[in-house]
């Protein structure tokens, strides 16, 4: 998002200023709201980190499944090697990984957890990212837990061809067990959830939340417009949009995300 | 029809050429027979030279030569009785999926295919074996016919990917894949899959959750079109036959990486030249194929598919 | 349809005039056609004893639940009454419901068989009609017999108002336990397949084949343009419509109607 | 908001009237108390003489009252928490069918409904009530949630019917009810309907193969509107009450036609003058009928519920 990045762009001071509405913001106000901006609504983008204290219980989230570690299958070379891309994506994020998975509490409630990063090479699943989402479903399967993802990708990791491609088969398969036992699992959609991780375990959850104005489709806009050659409707592929068009259960902004969640998963468990 | 040549096959067409324009003669001398003779000769060894040292990008290119057969050419081949069912029951009935009901010498099946036009006419009918979701949609309703009254599912593939368009957004292409996905990974029925031309990404896959997974020899499957990778990792879409080697996605390499079960060969010179032999391999394959799938009982069909899914994938554990 | 109207509209000579092309026919070949116009293609109305012997294997045909009658559970009260309009009914089609229930055999096959007569109040559903469906559904579903049935039908009977709007709940109801046991239920519809009875058992059908042209749909047409206020889009409503938009899985003219239905049901039950 | 009344509701329009009048003075003498006082009593006399003797027709117009209770009041009054949820997943989200998840006392719930607007806007967003194929697969989508959580259902019933338009039939009306039908016939969790205004066939069908069905006092349902029933046997759509008295369509005949499983009964003025009671009532009813449903395990259930709707109609038998 173009956005985003003008957001950003004054990083260091004690004050920003918004991408979307040009509004000078204080840095502190901006991060105690989640990185919303107050005076247009625009979500930026949150960390794993920063997902975790916005949405569970305090200090609950353990973390699990961390000994995977990325392979290069088909030594894939192009102008960048992808082991360094990896190495690189690791430094920026911090992470391991695109996904991170774990067990916490929101509420009170022990669930089975997925958080994406976006700033891991595009949040993209390769053998690990879809490893570790089936390790999840089996995990929760095993241990009676729902699940909550919280979605940021764009899609399956090119460099790992069609190791990556078939994660979308693995992951809905183990998904597909789970579901059988009639255990909750819920999405959140944020900005963007796009490609092959949208096309499997992502959009099979019983309840589809999303991020107000998240980018959320199959084909990227930029393939969109390439293809059809002609311009996109405004508003398209947003989570508005999504909504509207019978994908998206609910547009939840960020401040009302963990008493949605707690509310979804008490009627999901309770019945 | 007008034989449509690649470009790594001038001289191929050279040499066809020669020989058509001999054999077309109002009179043909035993001279002319012997050029012939000496001519087809050559064409068999220059097929050979060509089509043994194809880089990916040519057997990308062979995948998609227009005249490759098309789904519909390898269901009328291989199978009797076609029973074309139309709709999804939602909203449309996609021109760029096939289905129906077919027999199998004396199999009773379900058939589920891209389908491409085989010329350009047919090919914006058909969305040029690009689906919609209802395409999706209906492939996922003759696959519960198949699974409520026991019919093996067999499934061509063969599409450049799922259409990236606004209606297909609109319509949920994303769900519509995912949704396929999920029914394929326990329909409790046998399932094989061929990919006869193009594997286009998650548009492919929709119909390749399967028992067993086989590719043409010039088949290609890719997480991503070498072009699309071209222009992501190398800002020019020229670079496409690098990425097309580096996707690692002709039937040689997928095999090697443990992702195909097995590849039907093509004769020199491929199945768009030579088809009938391509058609009988494969029906052998899908016999011997089902063969074995339907020795087993129900529960062992799905929890051995379950088991083939799972394990996709390389990585290292442990720190 | 006024094109059928006007089709019949020198019945007793040795020609007819289609009302569609307007060519003149010999009224023999025309019946031996089955009623198809061998210039246009148009389907003409058939009786339930022109079906069966279209279809059926001959002699096959055993009528079942004749036993069943229509009451006048709502006495009801209109310019004519309502027992007056089934006594006229029954003495211009011979029959004594909108449909005619029983087995019979096709290619050898032994099927469940329902034939509706759109003379009979507009192959409209009441009280027997439903009964007979739900009976059909109940002798198929006890004797593992696939299904047949041949619609024809304006809805459900108003002149039973509530009893006939269940009508629709009770056949689905059956229906849906006969399908439990994945036993094959095939319609065919013909001209016109509308309300009650389309939003009810009929849509439900494994396979739906249409007749050429034939209306279907939910709403009638003068409805939808009472509605709407706007012309309706040409071809609107006929099977070929439903086909593309994905409701009917073929187009069948009848020349290939029962040779279509014995592989049908060949491939339903071979499996 | 001003009230808007009946054509047979003129003397209460009147008294009302001299009411508000006489209790909206700037000063209110002792004499005005007084006249207050009686006009009060003449109103509930009047209110009374009136809602007792309904004619058919005139329990439609209560019905299509645009100031009477919508499905989301009756969600506001009788249940806590309510998450509505969106959409089919296939095509869109349809404003005219709301639904979600909410709790009544303790017991957790999945609601569905058809929702009217409250004003002329409002009421052109939703539609007037009248669903597209869209709004049945998005309560199909809920039904099964529900089932898969164990959450019974309750329905609300408000429409004049399923929406007769090019893209409702483009979309395949019939078979989104027929689906909504078949789903509910054995839905593993008691179901419950509640008709609160219009019962317009086919459309409020759909939502109401349920374990129990009730009606509101002037709710009515109908095979068929009065208008389109006296069109098609009158030639006059004037001729609507006689239709309506004809079809047995009052929440009192289906009572007695063994149609429906019970009344709500509605103050003398009706739900749209006093809605409050009408709330308690629904509740205690969803209270006491789910009580009672949650005592059987889910066979019984499910076939309690087909007989239920196996023995409707009304036929002789035997020659
Ligand atoms: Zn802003
Ligand atoms: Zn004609």
């Amino acid at each position: 998002m173009k956005e985003e990045k003008k957001g950003f762009s004054v990083p260091d001071g004690l004050f920003i200023r918004c991408g979307v509405c040009k509004t000078i913001l204080f840095r502190k106000e901006f991060e105690k709201n989640f990185k919303v901006c107050p005076h247009c609504g625009f979500h930026y983008r949150l960390s794993v980190k920063e997902r975790i204290d916005l949405l569970l219980d305090n200090n609950s989230f353990q973390e699990k499944f961390t000994e995977l570690r990325t392979a290069d299958p088909l030594s894939f070379r192009c102008l960048k090697n992808y082991s360094e891309l990896v190495e690189k994506s690791e430094q920026k994020t911090g992470l391991r990984e695109a996904v991170v998975t774990g067990e916490g509490k929101l509420g009170g409630i022990s669930l089975a957890l997925a958080f994406f990063d976006f700033g891991f090479i595009g949040g993209s699943m390769g053998s690990v990212v879809g490893e570790k989402i089936t390790r999840l479903f089996e995990l929760a399967e095993a241990s009676k837990k729902p699940i909550l993802m919280v979605i940021a990708s764009g899609g399956a990791r090119m460099q790992e061809g069609m190791f990556s491609l078939f994660q979308m088969a693995k992951t809905v398969t183990a998904l597909k067990k789970y579901q059988r036992r009639n255990l909750p699992y819920v999405a959140l959609f944020t900005n963007p959830t796009t490609g092959g991780v949208t096309a499997s375990f992502a959009s099979l959850a019983d309840i589809i939340l999303a991020e107000p104005q998240a980018l959320i489709g199959f084909a990227g806009p930029k393939v969109i417009e390439q293809t059809t050659g002609s311009r996109l409707p405004k508003g398209f592929q947003t989570a508005e949009f999504l909504m509207k068009h019978g994908f998206v259960d609910l547009v939840v902004p960020r401040s009302e995300q963990r008493d949605t969640l707690i509310k979804l998963f008490d009627y999901l468990i309770g019945g | 029809m007008r034989k449509i040549y690649l470009s790594f096959e001038s001289k191929i067409k050279k040499i066809e050429e020669e020989i058509s324009s001999l054999a077309g003669k109002s009179k043909i001398t035993p001279e002319d027979e012997k050029k012939i003779l000496i001519l087809k000769n050559n064409l068999q060894a220059e097929l050979k030279k060509v089509y043994s040292n194809l880089s990916p990008f040519q057997r990308v290119e062979i995948a998609r030569h227009p005249q490759r057969p098309k789904t519909i050419d390898f269901i009328q081949a291989i199978f009797s009785d076609f029973v074309e069912l139309h709709g999804d029951r939602l909203f449309g009935d996609d021109p760029a999926v096939i289905g129906g009901l077919a027999t199998l010498e004396k199999l009773k099946v379900m058939v589920i295919g891209h389908l491409k036009g085989k010329d350009t006419r047919e090919n914006i009918e058909r969305n040029f074996g690009m689906p919609h979701p209802e395409g999706y949609r209906k492939a996922q309703r003759l696959m519960k016919l198949a699974a409520r009254f026991n019919l093996p599912l067999i499934t061509f593939l063969d599409t450049p990917g799922a259409y990236p368009g606004v209606g297909a957004e609109e319509r949920g292409q994303a769900w519509a894949i995912a949704e396929c996905l999920a029914l394929m990974s326990d329909l409790p029925v046998p399932t094989i899959s061929i990919g006869i031309g193009e594997g286009g990404s998650g548009g492919a896959l929709a119909f390749s959750l399967t028992d067993r997974l086989y590719l043409l020899e010039n088949a290609y499957y890719s997480v991503i079109t070498p072009e699309g990778c071209a222009v992501i990792l190398w800002k020019e879409k020229s670079k496409a036959p690098l990425a097309a080697e580096a996707l690692k996605l002709t039937s040689y390499d997928l095999l090697e990486l443990g992702l195909i079960d097995g590849i039907i060969s093509e004769p020199p010179g491929g199945a768009h030249r030579f088809p009938e032999p391509v058609y009988e391999k494969t029906k052998e394959v899908l016999l011997s194929s089902l063969n074995e799938l339907l020795k087993l009982d129900r529960e062992t069909l799905i929890t051995k598919r379950q088991e083939k899914w799972r394990q996709m994938g390389v990585f290292t554990e442990g720190d």
